[in-house]
């Protein structure tokens, strides 16, 4: 499979290129703080709660809000059916998006609490790791959760040979590997980070920074996303 | 703990005397229910599928099909299975973990009705008579829980089987390229009341169900026939208010059935 | 398979004709209160321990007991050996099970505390959960936690096109439709309630009163039973 | 929180200065068994079934028969898995859940006196060598909970063997109408004893368990050859106790096996 | 198969003769306790941890620190392959040790608390539970809890007809019978005691003296190890 | 709990200013491994194994090969699977149960490097492709958890697949008396990086890893690529930083797998 010719992608895209994300704060009802991300084919909500008092006891920090992420594909986001409940997988990704989250959550304002962070996938195509931070994030700041920053999240990888941005799934099967990186817009740090596949220093330096600029683009479409919520409230 | 136990007594006397006047917080009638949108196929990973809104209430059904054997006590009939979520994200008081006893619930009302209406003709899905049949999973993803799961996912889920395409078989039990629908022969509806004090309410919103002293789900067909009941709460009914709630289900249930009928293009002109 | 004709049914009883009953009270000797159902094939125990302190606190009701209701059958209770533990169904009908009886229990009297009630099925041939109600409220009874009532439960359906009473076996799987109650006999209320199968509202209508025809018969057995402990106490 | 911790240091010593005197708090001698009843066949869903009183202990054991693959280790033997099902209807210290430790040691031990002895003759059971086997399922449903599960369990378990029928397969394996009984060549009984201070009574009481320092329960099969054994207990036992235990077992084994096959029809006359 | 032929055994042992054994203590640095075994092909390792506070509050006792004994099979253990996570064979195992260990536990020394004891085998072949008795008396003796003696366990049975000492593989799969016992060497009093396959009374008791007479073997090695991580210790 | 709550603020700001000062509690440089100690093939019932000691860090893998199906999407491929106990054995905050989100980070984290080196020739491994693959567990048993488990759970599974001899198949999947060899065609090696402050050091110790700020794990295989990388940690890293650990990993890593290949006689002369 070509998946790259003349610099245009197996989709259309150039290699810089984002697939079409749409990003809307303020979904649902019951959620103190919510989110819905379309990236692609993928389909994501985020819900916040609280802060809220944390039980049992023994799990309360003095010092600080617990974060508690969960990461959850419904059985019908993937072409064969999923069994319901968390896998390896969801597990892994609920850890480090909550690894992502925690630095730029000012947990200390909550000690003795916990937020919960619920994500779920209801489509599922390629990057929905990313997605699901990048939801979470503007769900938290909905929730009026006080953060240092938004967190843009956003993968890069290598396809044909090239370092391309956003891959999508035939990207993902079977290019030569992915980046998948969430980005502290304010400082340009990385909060996120995972690899798999080959990728010389050079490339990942390359990816790194190609997956950076994607974040960027997002971090707008998050605060563009607040704000026609903040709108859509005063027009209410 | 459950969402019950936190109404204040304060709430629970407005509402309480609010029926008493014949009035809902919500300024609805009894017998109204909440504004309803469909969204039938926004899953295209799903061979059907539907979000539905009643109220504030949201709930995802996805229809995923696929090919396995028979129950040894049914060989000449499909297999179908449904399963409900409540994902945390839904409502404060939802856990994750294996399903509780309100999701189960849930989902085996849910089931009942589509499976004794029939809504599916389950016979005509079968490849190899005691060998190899449809299998056809039922996946109710609760997104945002405000009062009355159960109308809300009955909903979902026949509007998602309605809008259900699977690819024709060959006669080795290969998908082919084309595509039938699934044939869907009824569009069972439940119908939801809650017993508050005396009064009865249709589809009761969040602080309705909080209070109510009895519920009770009544699916009904096309042709008007009863096919599935569920009593819950922790009161009684008597046969004139279940009579009267069965009354109503088949009314309401016709309204309803027109708008999946029309949302899903099967409506006959 | 023709399951009525000229009025009679296939195991031979008439239309409004229930399955020999037994009840005995007081049968166990660690609960606080028991009781075994015998109902054409069926065999049914009931046991009830409390009220006691609920554990864990966070679970108390300050106004009420908590009663918990656990249906479970025996691996050996039915043609298939079932796998020993909770299935769907009997997760159901415990939840229903619990339904029906709390509006006849004092929970009231009880702040803080927790009721047991424990239904075994050692042998089920349909109407196991009509059964076991019948059994747990008499276990109740016999607990001495009081009651506003015992509680009959009983179901009617309908069978080659006639409403009858308490479907047998080929009656459940071969016949049109089933629906079990539960019946305060004080008042008359129902208190469990489900259906499935096809029926119209007089069809329905028909049943419901069938049913309550069915519960009041299985009321003065449950008395007798009672009756009977009471006398077998004293002669002891 | 097991049943043990919650008797009271004033029982505690009552039942142990009882010993010291040779005494037993329900009258009975060191060596004497609660009454012993046999209900067998109960049961008409299972293959074989047996309700088993000891005392006010009541355990019912159901026998089902299927068929299956062996194991691979086994390619010639039946197979048979013995379950055990402490319900909370049993006792006030019995939840529900998994089997804890204690179902899965009572399971094992009276799993190992069948298997032992054997009891079944496991080779006669194989309807074609490493392909398909009968496969023994022994069910115990401990209905009251008031003493000396072992026993009880072990006692209802080979008497419902002893009952059982199973229908006669035809060479593709599938029944025929004709019924036969399992191959029952033996029949393990156990015995089990309490060790309390220095004395040894057998067939302990709740009571009598709750306060014991050690527990051994020695199964004994028809030509007076033990065929497991089982300690438990916080304290220990000397040789001689042990041996002392066996001996007993032997001889009480022998009349309980006595009213086993009388029961079932099977004592030779 | 022959197992024994002119009093030597398939393996080439003597009737009353153990296969080699090491011992260990002291060999892991985070436990408080630990020591490794070998026994023939068996390779188990023991770590113990506490006392220390037992948590949730309502199992705590007042009157005794409460044994806590966990028997684990590594996957790769055995030949065919196992599952991980306790099976039903290894939690009767650890019931039964911890059964074997409580008499000789100065559990009473430590009211409120636990006592953890760790049991993995890593390599398993005939005797594991012996083996893991072993090491844990000697993980605990490392730990510094007070105990009445030391524990070693053994087993003997019947093979070929004849009485032997520690069966091995073979005579465990093929022979008559295997009777594994724990011995307090004090006072000779057994606190490990199961037993499987056919032996009469006569049988049972040479087994029991000959189990006895490995005990004491094992006893002595156990001894042995404690005091070469004594001098080990010193000599750091 | 994890084990991060524990250390008192004293200690923390005691590595905290050592780190500061450019130095380690355990007087390493920044770049310098613990001590490396590999035990191949201890583990005689298992395929192949190596138990690993990383200072004191303790880690045992084992490899079992078995036969089975190819997964649908890859039917030309060998299945692999890695899994990670950390047993209570290994640490006082490692409790029993089932894979909590650590040891499936880390069996996942180590699975990730050993799949996309590749380290194992998968299509090799195919008896019928689409039908009968090898299949390959590797499993982790850590006995002492004293930080860094990450490096010796990969160092040991790499070296366990080495040594790993499987029985060669004849036609029909049947293993012969012919042992061969894995075939390992690469060797990955994981360098994991502690954040402590502004500074970064190599092989965290228990203590480092209580008071890290962020964690870094990169993994190269033998051409210098970097085949996987996995971030932890509350805090975060800049680009810089991230290719500092490459290119440490990258140089760290060819000492290791000089030391994996010379231990298991794979290195070339």
């Amino acid at each position: 499979m070509e998946l790259i010719k003349d610099g245009i992608r197996i989709d259309g895209r150039k290699k810089d290129e984002l697939r079409e994300i749409k990003i809307k704060a303020g979904v649902l009802k019951r959620a103190d703080g919510s989110a819905y991300v379309e990236w692609g084919m993928n389909k994501v909500y985020a819900a916040v709660y609280g802060p809220r008092e944390l039980y049992p006891r023994f799990l309360r920090r003095y010092d600080k809000a617990i974060l508690q992420c969960r990461y959850n594909m419904a059985s019908f986001s993937v072409e064969e059916r999923k069994r319901p409940g968390p896998d390896r997988r969801s597990v892994e990704i609920s850890k480090v998006t909550r690894s992502a989250l925690e630095p730029v959550v000012l947990t200390e304002n909550f000690p003795e609490s916990v937020i919960n962070v619920n994500i779920e996938i209801v489509q599922a195509e390629a990057g929905t790791r990313c997605a699901g931070i990048t939801a979470a994030s503007v769900a938290l700041a909905d929730a009026g959760i006080p953060m240092r920053d938004l967190l843009p999240a956003c993968a890069a990888g290598k396809v044909g040979g090239e370092i391309v941005l956003d891959l999508c799934k035939e990207e993902d099967n079977f290019g030569e590997s992915d980046l998948p990186i969430a980005m502290v817009p304010r400082t340009g740090g990385i909060t996120l980070l995972q690899m798999d596949g080959l990728m010389t220093e050079e490339e990942i330096e390359e990816a790194l920074n190609l997956a950076k600029k994607g974040c960027k683009i997002i971090y707008e479409k998050q605060k563009e996303a607040l704000k026609q919520k903040y709108r859509g409230n005063n027009n209410d | 703990m459950t969402e019950i136990d936190l109404i204040s007594n304060i709430e629970k006397d407005y509402i309480l005397n609010l029926a008493k006047k014949g009035e809902r917080e919500d300024g609805r009638d009894f017998d109204e229910h909440r504004k309803l949108i469909l969204e039938p196929d926004l899953i295209k990973k799903a061979e059907g599928s539907c979000l539905v809104s009643l109220g504030e209430t949201k709930v995802l059904a996805g229809i995923k099909v696929d090919k396995g054997e028979p129950y040894p006590d049914t060989p000449d009939q499909a297999v179908m299975t449904t399963n409900a979520e409540l994902v945390p994200l839904a409502s404060p008081f939802f856990e994750s973990g294996p399903p509780d006893e309100d999701s189960i619930e849930l989902a085996r009302v849910v089931d009942r009705g589509i499976r004794e209406a029939p809504a599916l003709d389950m016979s005509s899905l079968v490849v190899r008579e005691g060998e190899l049949v449809r299998v056809i999973f039922i996946d109710l993803h609760i997104l945002d829980s405000d009062g009355n799961l159960f109308d809300a996912s009955n909903i979902a889920a026949v509007t998602a089987l309605h809008t259900t395409k699977i690819p024709v078989l060959d006669d080795e039990g290969n998908p082919t390229e084309d595509m039938i629908p699934l044939p869907v022969i009824k569009t069972p509806v439940s119908c939801t009341f809650a017993k508050i004090g005396d009064n009865i309410v249709v589809d009761p919103s969040l602080n309705e169900e909080r209070v109510l002293d009895a519920r009770l789900t009544v699916t009904t067909e096309d042709n008007g026939y009863v096919c599935a009941m569920q009593k819950g709460g922790n009161s009684e009914f008597t046969v004139d208010e279940i009579m009267d709630c069965i009354k109503k289900s088949i009314k309401i249930g016709k309204e309803i059935r027109k708008t999946i009928l029309k949302t899903t293009g099967k409506q006959k002109v």
